[in-house]
């Protein structure tokens, strides 16, 4: 075997990264992996790791690989190979050096995107074992600084973006007086018992794009949805301890998450336009918690705009005319298989509809996801230069026409906009909240 | 040489046969243990009808998208396994053998046929070193461990067939043949070549998971 | 334990031996192993020198080879010279040839696996030109 | 459960009373937001808008004298006052039937009420200071963030978590060495911890119980600012044991969770999730809705399961006052029903509101919903009365009569009404 030398790559620096690792010494890494390889390191570890055959058939499924010319250390294998093998095989005796880069592969290598699967003649699942060398990265302390924060965040708020109590509230009261002037008896009803429909939303939402909740607002007024936020934390659906490895988070984010839904005697849960809390709701958390599916059950944007055409209580008014691509969400499509769905809302809302592709389950990830756009600025070049080939099929279905690129999910969101920027690329990412609000018949 | 002969005709035969079905039985019931402790929950979204539409997709040729951008890896992976399970099987000479042992037979393959098949085994065989050698995302996951194992499935394929063949020297690869037969299967349990035992049980719980789960395709 | 003992290639000696003592031929030197139940071989056929081999492995009792059976039982004295192997082996439905082909084995490569001498393996027997 | 001492007081007569038409109230409102009844039932109240845009609440037909920009949450204190959040040129208050306080805020939320005509508690903030008011009283100190509010039963005593160190943004190794403790009563714990959550007072107030967290990995419970010796990969929310004033909390160790005391493992069994317990009233008994296995759901008491499991969650369990029984909501298939100590009523729902026993612990009482319409399910059996909405029913304190309370009953207009029946003559 020549191995041809690979690639240098360059450590970038975290301060999270730099800092939690200079407290580690042989010992207390030995101790800890062995630890929690002994208590966690279950039949999927020890059967993924041990039957990969090395093929390298799993690396086309990766944007990293495919748009870093097929460097090998990318795949999906090769990420494994480099960040969980040596862990298993030294059972522990690895140096920190070697947890600061298993750390930068597993956190911003990886966006757990779960396309690898696909391409696995067996099935290994890759995001499987880059969340357990997550888990190790938090339980030695380990952790890029930003996705660390947003954590904290979440256990001191029980929500991502540190949103007080009473700006949360307030929040919803502004986005409510907003839309009044619209339609004017539009409600958000707070704390309403009893109510058919808890809408959540994530952290960012206030924070950042409180009009998403106007939005919603009108869309549930016009429906004559029977609905209600709470006014107590626990209205946050995000959950970035899922993607630090912080478990014992997770549990406490979804049992407040879906307390508070059931708290408020609520039929369902229907959810924003975000793909990793729906992952998180629909069969992450619940699972940490002991409940086989979502306790109550969760609707994702998509599918509950679908209802609401189907049921004709939206209607459209006048169809959204500039072209649109569909960006297919990991987490909502290869997790949440709503691709149909999303399809049937923008057929019933938009004229000219171009087809990205790869598309459905096949989708190329937005680069963004699994936490990775949440580890912040030190990683948003890489981040970018790792989606090359989401740039090229996003250029493609440019070329076809498409103006507008719609992105049912907030870290592809964040994903696709950093890219078009990057690439110079000719569209604008819209939420599918956005083009059903911009399309539907408002006077009801 | 009678000696040797007797010894891998027999008892090594029987530990053989032994230890590779024991160690298959070992490492699916350990795993199924470890499983059954740790990741108690796979065993509530396992379902029937899901894992078998994804295995079924996967032991189609061509039926998933992947197989269907690498069109060369996968017909040679395809007859790469069929012919490995077909000749041990259905090979005449290992027929006969089955039905002197156990006097149980079943219809074996012609002679040329299984010459041709045997090929196949040890042409795949170059095709994954190559692959190995040349690709350089694979050469990059390459052990060494990964090439022993190449070997050790193509030696009872190359000397089987130069015995087959009587070429010079016939009868030492005979039991050369014999001898690295039984140790590949004694091997299976306990190497990488376990994936052949896994396969069924990942792509099942992956199905399972994709299909009642996450309602999408893993194919 | 001891059904393991048996070579495929023991075929050949068996062979050797069934036909070499057939009745019939019995002061002939057989040369080629032959069954009228072998329709279609897929080995080269099994050549036997039945007087060489018989002097070589001392065997002067015919039935020893051309045994015969009755109720299970070997039948000491009595031979079954005369017949050929397929009369008896030659057993269940669809199994025929393989039955047969496992009664010239096991008569003559088992033999020689337990006498430690004589081919035992294929190529030693089923010899290709 | 915050109850009102002065029962016995209430109108126990027996018979139906219609309090309010609301049909009449929505033609008189352009604006009518969901109704809330009084705990004796002799009030409903919602917020409205009048015809000059401002916001006020109608009770029992009669709007409150002030005018408000926004009115909400709307709510009854256990001595049947309406309360609720008011704001008039974006300064924030509370109005108590219908007077609101002389103080103002920024902004208030999260309404408590102490028993029986305690006082009313909310969190407020001004000028980035938050603080918790009781009856118009801040704490004397404030904090620069706050969250989990919390009130001892009689409403004598309020805790919040706070933030007791600043930290810059980003700034996570600082978060990591403790920047949050509690406030009782406005003064802080002497000590710090990583995270603080669930709090429980015990009953008279005086002691405060807490899941923290002091490193990023080590869950323990602290009272009143001393955390447990032990910690523990995960806690839930600790209770006082009435009786003796122990402190229970779930608690996760190597093979599941179990309930621990005073920092030591209680139960001996484990569980795959115990995640909530209660005391009897007389603290003889402890019981805990857990997950005996993944996805099977049931009920613990004393350690001992219930032989039912459900498979998709159990809520609202309830212990009766004599400590002996335990009834709780219970989901399964998709459907509601009520267990109660162990046995489902055969019936399913799409929703189950917390059973109700009665004082003499010898009934059981519940609310329930199918398809939008509201029942009540006594021992079992639905009464011949249906809602288009309802409270949940109360025993009178001897246990001999029910009050239901409920919008619409067996007619197709929108009354609110009020039904006292004897027990003897439930119309089943």
């Amino acid at each position: 075997m020549t191995h041809r030398p690979e690639q240098p790559y360059e450590i970038i620096s975290d301060i999270g990264v730099e800092k939690g690792a200079e407290k580690l010494t042989p010992e207390r890494i030995r101790e800890v992996i062995r630890r929690y390889l002994e208590e966690e390191g279950g039949a999927r570890l020890r059967v993924y790791a041990d039957t990969c055959v090395h093929c390298g058939l799993c690396s086309d499924a990766c944007h990293f690989f495919l748009s870093n010319d097929r460097e090998p250390r990318f795949s999906p294998a090769g990420k494994v190979k480099q960040a969980l093998l040596p862990i298993l095989r030294k059972k522990g005796d690895v140096s920190a050096d070697f947890i600061k880069r298993a750390t930068e592969i597993a956190f911003t290598e990886c966006n757990l995107c779960r396309r690898c699967v696909m391409y696995c003649p067996f099935g290994i699942d890759v995001a499987y074992l880059m969340l357990f060398v997550r888990r190790l990265s938090h339980k030695l302390g380990v952790v890029p600084q930003y996705i660390q924060d947003t954590a904290h965040s979440h256990a001191a708020t029980m929500n991502q973006m540190w949103v007080r109590e009473d700006e949360w509230i307030d929040t919803l009261h502004w986005q409510e007086e907003e839309a009044r002037e619209e339609i004017p008896n539009l409600r958000i009803p707070l704390e309403k018992e009893g109510a058919e429909i808890f809408y959540s939303v994530i952290g960012p939402e206030p924070k950042f794009r409180a009009q998403l909740i106007y939005q919603a607002a009108v869309i549930m007024n016009v429906a004559g949805q029977d609905w209600t936020m709470p006014a107590t934390p626990g209205w946050d659906n995000s959950d970035m301890c899922m993607y630090t490895g912080d478990e014992e988070m997770v549990a406490r984010l979804k049992k407040k998450h879906f307390e508070t839904a059931m708290r408020l005697k609520t039929k369902r849960i229907v959810m924003g336009e975000c793909g990793h809390a729906f992952r998180s709701v629909h069969d992450v958390g619940n699972r940490f918690l002991g409940w086989k599916m979502a306790p109550v059950p969760v609707t994702h944007a998509i599918e509950f705009y679908s209802e609401l055409f189907q049921s004709r209580k939206l209607r459209v008014k006048r169809k959204y005319d500039i072209p649109v691509t569909l960006h297919d969400p990991c987490n909502v499509v290869r997790g949440g298989g709503l691709h149909e769905l999303a399809r049937y809302v923008i057929h019933e809302t938009c004229s000219r509809f171009v087809e990205m592709h790869p598309n459905r389950e096949h989708n190329y990830c937005c680069g963004a996801g699994g936490g990775v756009i949440n580890c912040g600025p030190p990683y948003t070049h890489k981040r970018v230069v790792g989606s090359r080939v989401k740039a090229e099929q996003l250029a493609e279905a440019a070329a076809k026409g498409a103006r507008v690129v719609i992105a049912p999910c907030h870290n592809c969101h964040g994903g696709l906009e950093d890219i078009i920027k990057h690439y110079g690329l000719d569209l604008e990412v819209k939420f599918l909240g956005d083009i059903v609000y911009a399309s539907i018949d408002k006077e009801g | 040489m009678h000696a040797v002969f007797n010894f891998v005709r027999g008892p090594m035969a029987g530990i053989a046969f032994a230890v590779f079905i024991i160690g298959c039985l070992y490492q699916m019931a350990s795993m199924w243990r470890l499983a059954r402790k740790k990741d108690a929950v796979v065993f509530h979204y396992f379902s029937l009808f899901y894992a078998l539409r994804s295995i079924i997709h996967w032991m189609v040729p061509f039926a998933a998208l992947n197989m269907r951008r690498h069109p060369v890896m996968t017909g040679v992976t395809f007859v790469f396994h069929l012919c490995l399970f077909a000749v041990p099987f259905f090979l005449s000479s290992h027929a006969i053998l089955f039905k002197e042992s156990w006097d149980v037979s079943w219809a074996w393959l012609p002679d040329g046929i299984a010459d041709i098949m045997t090929l196949a085994v040890m042409g795949a065989c170059l095709f994954f070193l190559g692959r190995r050698i040349f690709l350089r995302e694979v050469r990059y996951l390459t052990t060494v461990s990964d090439v022993l194992i190449l070997f050790c499935v193509a030696l009872p394929f190359f000397s089987g067939f130069w015995a087959g063949q009587q070429w010079p020297g016939f009868p030492v690869m005979t039991l050369v043949h014999m001898i690295s037969g039984e140790i590949l299967l004694m091997l299976i349990p306990f190497t990488r070549l376990r994936h052949m035992l896994f396969f069924p049980v990942i792509r099942g719980y992956m199905g399972s998971e994709f299909g009642a789960v996450r309602r999408a395709r893993d194919w | 334990m001891k059904k393991f003992k048996i070579l495929p290639y023991a075929a050949l000696f068996s062979v050797f031996l069934l036909a070499g003592t057939m009745a019939a031929f019995a002061q002939e030197n057989i040369e080629i192993v032959h069954d009228a139940a072998f329709e279609n071989q897929t080995r080269p056929p099994v050549a036997f020198a039945h007087d060489a081999h018989n002097e070589k492995a001392g065997i002067d009792d015919c039935g020893e080879c051309h045994h015969a059976y009755a109720d299970g039982e070997k039948q000491m004295g009595d031979d079954s010279v005369g017949m050929e192997c397929s009369q008896c082996h030659y057993g269940k439905p669809g199994q025929g040839v393989a039955d047969l082909i496992r009664a010239y084995h096991l008569q003559c490569a088992g033999c020689h696996g337990e006498r430690k001498a004589g081919p035992v393996l294929c190529g030693e027997c089923h010899r290709r030109r | 459960m915050a109850t009102s001492g002065d029962m016995s007081h209430w109108d126990w007569n027996i018979g139906k009373k219609v309090i309010a038409d609301l049909h009449q109230w929505r033609k008189s409102f352009e604006w009518l937001e969901e109704p809330y009844v009084s705990p004796d039932g002799e009030t409903i109240a919602a917020v409205v808008r009048t015809k000059d845009g401002m916001f006020s609440v109608c009770v029992n037909g009669d709007l409150w004298e002030t005018r408000s920009d926004k009115i909400w949450s709307l709510r009854f204190s256990p001595d049947n006052r309406p309360a609720a959040f008011v704001s008039n040129q974006g300064l924030w208050t509370i109005a108590v039937g219908g007077r609101p306080w002389l103080n103002t805020y920024e902004f208030v939320w999260d309404l408590h009420f102490g028993e029986g005509g305690g006082p009313v508690i909310v969190a407020a903030v001004n000028k980035g200071r938050y603080v918790a008011v009781s009856d118009g009283v801040p704490w004397s100190q404030g904090y620069s963030f706050m969250t989990g509010l919390v009130v001892s039963d009689d409403g004598g005593h309020s805790a919040a978590v706070v933030q007791s160190a600043a930290f810059n943004p980003g700034d996570i190794f600082a978060f990591q060495k403790g920047c949050y403790t509690v406030a009782v009563d406005g003064r802080p714990w002497d000590r710090s911890f990583v995270n603080v959550w669930e709090m429980s007072f015990n009953p008279d107030g005086t002691r405060l119980a807490a899941e923290v967290r002091t490193t990023l990995y080590d869950y323990t419970i602290a009272v009143d600012g001393r955390p447990w010796d032990r910690s523990f990969s995960s806690v839930w929310q600790p209770k006082f044991n009435p009786a003796d004033g122990s402190v229970t909390a779930p608690v996760k160790v190597k093979g599941g969770w179990t309930l621990a005391r005073d920092g030591e493992v209680f139960w001996d069994q484990r569980f795959c999730q115990l995640l909530h317990h209660y005391h009897s009233p007389d603290g003889s008994a402890v019981a805990a809705i857990v997950a005996p296995e993944f996805a099977r759901w049931s009920v613990a008491v004393n350690g001992l399961l219930w032989p039912k499991t459900f498979n998709h969650l159990i809520t609202d369990l309830t212990f009766s006052p004599d400590g002996k029984h335990v009834a709780c909501a219970a989901r399964k298939d998709g459907r509601w029903t009520i267990a109660v100590d162990g046995l489902c009523w055969d019936l399913a729902f799409d929703m189950a509101w917390t059973p109700v026993f009665s004082p003499d612990s010898c009934h059981v009482a519940a609310k329930v919903e199918k398809a939008g319409r509201f029942f009540i399910l006594v021992d079992g059996r639905p009464l011949k009365l249906e809602f288009a909405g309802a409270w949940n029913p109360v025993f009178s304190p001897d246990g001999c009569k029910l009050m239901i309370r409920g919008i619409g009953g067996s007619e197709k207009e929108l009354s609110y009404c009020r039904y006292v029946f004897d027990m003897s003559g439930l119309p089943v």
